[in-house]
């Protein structure tokens, strides 16, 4: 049971995502709502790679014959991680262009582009 | 964004050097322990964020400058292309380095070991150009962003 | 003539010969067109068109522009334009509420069959 | 020669890459010859994905190791396993790589003359590279993660270009978020059915993933999030309405390349479902979903086409009902997949018609496209009420069009006919009514773009765009180039669909030759 704590985490993480992203109306809090789905994400990644008991795979710190978490996932999520931050600050930028040429930042007055 | 008081600027003064050399540490042990050019250059960049916040958006022109950002980017990036196109001999992005007893080619030694820098062959010279490229990069993203707060805030105290 | 020849599932297709036959027929059409009685007289009442006894309003009026073409169209599909338009919201929630619905929808269909 | 050949598929990739970084380089020696630059290293990669073709599709797959000689790493136990990153092209990722290989090359000549007065050239030269390599990765990856990160790389770097404009309205920003957001939530859902593959199978190289496939509740999971937001992705009706904001307002070029872009993710709908899944999965209930998907985007977005008062709203709601037609093609294919005769019958040939009409849907929407950016540049908007009497002063633009929307509209000898007959004919014997609705969506789209002629080039000369010249000739070559192909395309279907669209229907179908290549090469 304490072995799916982290699974029951990610659900939550998606899910608060995937409510901020429907039901916030800030464009900021949006980019806040995708910034948790891949938080979620990640942990589900990191979570799939984790052993019990087991150490981190450092080639030079490794001793013999105990077990390592396995580092793919660990480096896909670094991977999403990198990517990550570029969009997130494609997006605070893309926001901020928004608010100086809309002056707010409200979805309801950010549709210009409709129909 | 203005100058912030005397307190913090000494602090920073005191500060940003060794924040950097810790970012400069990561990207160059990139092959060694967990971290690398990304998370290097990204302390190396939080460095500069702590000198814009710091001084403000005018006070920081002195010393950062978007132009020589971007020329660290450019090298960066394609240092790091060019040592995926050096490896064309076999595949693209081979390692030809690595094991070859040149530079960064001694093979790593298994066991608990201290670590030997001149290992990894091009992985480490990747982990720095991307350690350059990433600092620079958020270096750039600094930058525009407080610059764009400014107008904002300008725009703001007008209206 | 096997070349343009393509087979599209019951049938054939082929460019070239509609092509040619398409040439054939024009040519044919021009020229009976050609044998027709010659009575018309250019820059007479003749050319102009005839608007219920109006006079013609000048060419740069008579332009009409994009909005109004198609006009009995959209007025007789009123009805489904109305709420057609009307979700197209342009807000950004509603973009991802569609993509989230969607996802929903196909989970209970796969999950029954 | 030989040695260009061996690594073909990193140079595609690669140089685009290497360009992209060197931008800024050439950029500060002459601003004058970046254009030249670029379109020069993309008419190189052309050429190799030309050479590559030939090669491919005479039935050579290749497959290419990224950083070692060998793709898989044997255990001590003898299990072996291929654990780098590999490119591995079929037919199917020749197919879509010579789409985006022509497109972006016409892009980048198109913007010579079309983005000249525009500052900041370099960074969009340097984001259009980025995202020609993003869109050439997605075709030709092997590797599910990596497919992934071509897909966020592509996707970064067409919001930077739509947004690209916004110095001077607000909009082109506006259009920018609403992709970024919608892009960052299909990547997300992809990156967790990637993890829910890696979970089970401790994978991520498709072709293993392919051969070890289960179908177990996971998978199914994974499979209805990938549909889901690669169907967004490629712009089908309901989840569309990104498609109509980000295509009116990126640059032209930016626009043609979107709409390849968009297809690559449609690409990769049918890589996912054929060549991953394919007859584990429930082929009538996934066959229809996409069918359905495809007709609501067929019918809503002609209809909502026909309403549109901006020319390249207008076209990007004519984008997303023509997507429905490939949906609807190989959607049928779908749905007739565990069936060998119905297969046979008319299954191969609806796939044939729906993948030749991907094809077909990038030339002449890219054409579209280009000539409503060329009214843009002359007249400086978009708007069609304001338009009227260009075919006066722009006869070249003018005929361009007409080619472009008698070939989307289904009128032969153009290339549109052919693939819709196609579909047409084949649909036909799988369910009557959807061929009829096909047919009434074709007769829409025709309506709607001689409503787009008559107000844009028809009409008396207005006093406002008196002076109107033709447009420069880096734009006309880009138009005619793809007319051109158009023109060719609707000559010889047959020739197309023999040697192009049939090994790559093929390719899809045939996940034992798409899976034996990477198991039986290591």
């Amino acid at each position: 049971m304490i072995g799916n704590f982290p699974y029951l985490a990610v659900a939550l993480l998606i899910g608060l995502g995937i409510y901020t992203l429907i039901y916030k109306r800030n464009l900021i809090k949006i980019a806040i709502g995708i910034t948790l789905i891949e938080n979620g994400v990640n942990l589900f990644l990191i979570t799939l790679g984790y052993r019990k008991g087991a150490i981190a795979p450092i080639f030079t710190q490794a001793p013999e014959g105990l077990k390592m978490v396995l580092p793919t996932p660990q480096a896909l999520t670094l991977t999403s991680i990198v990517i990550g931050v570029a969009t997130t600050a494609l997006i605070l930028s893309v926001a901020m262009i928004i608010f100086k040429k809309y002056g707010t930042l409200d979805t309801d007055e950010v549709r210009r582009l409709k129909e | 964004m203005n100058e912030m008081s005397r307190i913090v600027r000494t602090i920073t003064t005191l500060i940003y050097g060794f924040i950097m050399i810790y970012g400069f540490y990561i990207i160059v042990h990139g092959h060694l322990t967990p971290g690398g050019g990304f998370q290097g250059g990204a302390i190396v960049a939080s460095a500069f964020a702590l000198l814009v916040v710091t001084y403000g958006n005018q006070g920081s022109k002195k010393f950062l400058s978007e132009d020589i950002f971007s020329l660290i980017e450019t090298t960066g990036l394609v240092l790091f292309i060019a040592f995926a196109f050096f490896g064309l001999g076999i595949t693209f992005f081979y390692n030809f380095m690595a094991n070859s007893g040149g530079l960064f080619g001694n093979s790593a030694v298994a066991g608990i070991n201290a670590g030997d820098l001149n290992t990894g062959g091009t992985v480490t010279i990747m982990n720095m150009a991307v350690g350059l490229e990433v600092l620079a990069a958020f270096g750039v993203i600094i930058l525009t962003m407080s610059a764009g707060s400014e107008i904002i805030s300008k725009k703001k105290e007008n209206s | 003539m096997n070349i343009g020849l393509l087979e599209t599932g019951s049938g054939n297709w082929n460019a070239i010969i509609w092509l040619i036959m398409f040439i054939i027929i024009g040519i044919s059409a021009i020229w009976i067109r050609s044998h027709g009685e010659d009575q018309y007289k250019k820059n007479t009442d003749q050319t102009k068109p005839f608007l219920s006894g109006n006079r013609e309003i000048s060419k740069e009026d008579s332009h009409v522009g994009a909005s109004h073409i198609y006009w009995g169209f959209t007025e007789a599909l009123k009805r489904y334009y109305k709420p057609m338009v009307a979700l197209h919201t342009g807000n950004i929630n509603d973009y991802s509420g569609w993509i989230i619905l969607v996802m929903a929808i196909i989970f209970i269909i796969v999950g029954v069959s | 020669m030989s040695s260009i050949m061996t690594h073909a598929p990193a140079l595609v990739i690669a140089f685009p890459l290497l360009a992209a970084f060197l931008v800024p380089v050439v950029s500060r020696l002459n601003k004058k010859i970046l254009g030249i630059f670029v379109a020069v290293v993309l008419g190189f990669t052309l050429l190799i994905t030309l050479l590559m073709a030939v090669r491919i599709l005479s039935g050579n797959p290749l497959i290419y190791v990224f950083g070692g000689s060998e793709a898989g790493l044997t255990l001590p136990s003898g299990y072996t396993v291929p654990i780098r990153i590999i490119f591995h092209i079929d037919s199917m990722g020749i197919f879509m790589g010579l789409i985006t290989a022509i497109v972006s090359f016409l892009g980048a000549i198109y913007s010579i003359a079309f983005m000249d007065k525009h500052s900041g050239l370099e960074k969009y030269y340097a984001l259009l590279l980025l995202l020609a390599t993003g869109m050439f990765g997605m075709e030709f990856t092997g590797d599910i993660f990596n497919f992934f990160v071509f897909l966020e790389i592509a996707s970064i770097a067409s919001v930077a270009l739509i947004a690209f404009r916004s110095n001077l309205s607000g909009e082109p920003a506006e259009a920018g978020f609403k992709y970024m957001v919608v892009s960052s939530i299909s990547a997300l859902m992809v990156l967790f059915a990637v993890g829910l593959f890696y979970g089970q199978y401790d994978v991520l190289n498709m072709a293993t993933i392919a051969s070890v496939m289960k179908f177990t509740q996971l998978d199914k999971i994974a499979l209805i999030l990938l549909v889901t937001v690669l169907a967004m992705k490629a712009g089908s009706v309901p989840m569309h309405m990104w498609t109509p904001d980000a295509y009116s307002e990126a640059p032209a070029s930016i626009t043609m390349i979107l709409v390849a872009a968009s297809q690559a993710s449609l690409y990769a709908l049918f890589r996912i479902i054929f060549s991953l899944y394919n007859i584990t999965l429930n082929t009538i209930t996934i066959g229809w979903i996409i069918i359905i998907l495809g007709l609501l985007s067929m019918f809503i977005g002609v209809t909502m086409a026909i309403i549109q008062k901006d020319i390249k709203r207008l076209m990007a709601y004519h984008a997303v009902s023509q997507t429905g037609y490939m949906l609807l093609g190989v959607g049928v294919g779908i749905a007739v997949l565990a069936n060998p005769i119905a297969l046979e019958t008319f299954g191969i040939k609806a796939m044939e018609g729906g993948i030749f009409h991907i094809m077909n849907h990038a030339m002449y929407k890219g054409l579209l496209f280009l000539t409503a950016g060329a009214l843009f540049y002359r007249t400086g908007t978009r708007n069609l009420n304001k338009m009227g009497g260009l075919g006066n002063n722009m006869i070249y633009t003018a005929i361009f069009f007409i080619i472009g929307a008698a070939a989307i509209a289904g009128i032969p000898p153009f290339n549109g006919f052919a693939s819709k007959l196609i579909i047409y004919e084949s649909v036909f014997q799988f369910n009557p009514l959807l061929s009829i609705i096909a047919m009434l969506v074709s007769i829409l789209t025709l309506a709607s773009f001689v409503k787009v002629f008559h107000s844009a080039f028809l009409g008396p000369k207005m006093e406002q765009y008196k002076d109107v010249k033709e447009v420069p000739k880096s734009m006309l070559f880009a138009m005619g180039a793809l007319a051109c192909i158009i023109v060719l395309f609707g000559l010889f279907p047959d020739l197309v669909v023999k040697y192009i669209v049939h090994p790559a229907v093929m390719a899809l179908i045939n996940q034992s030759s798409y899976t034996a290549v990477i198991l039986g090469g290591m």
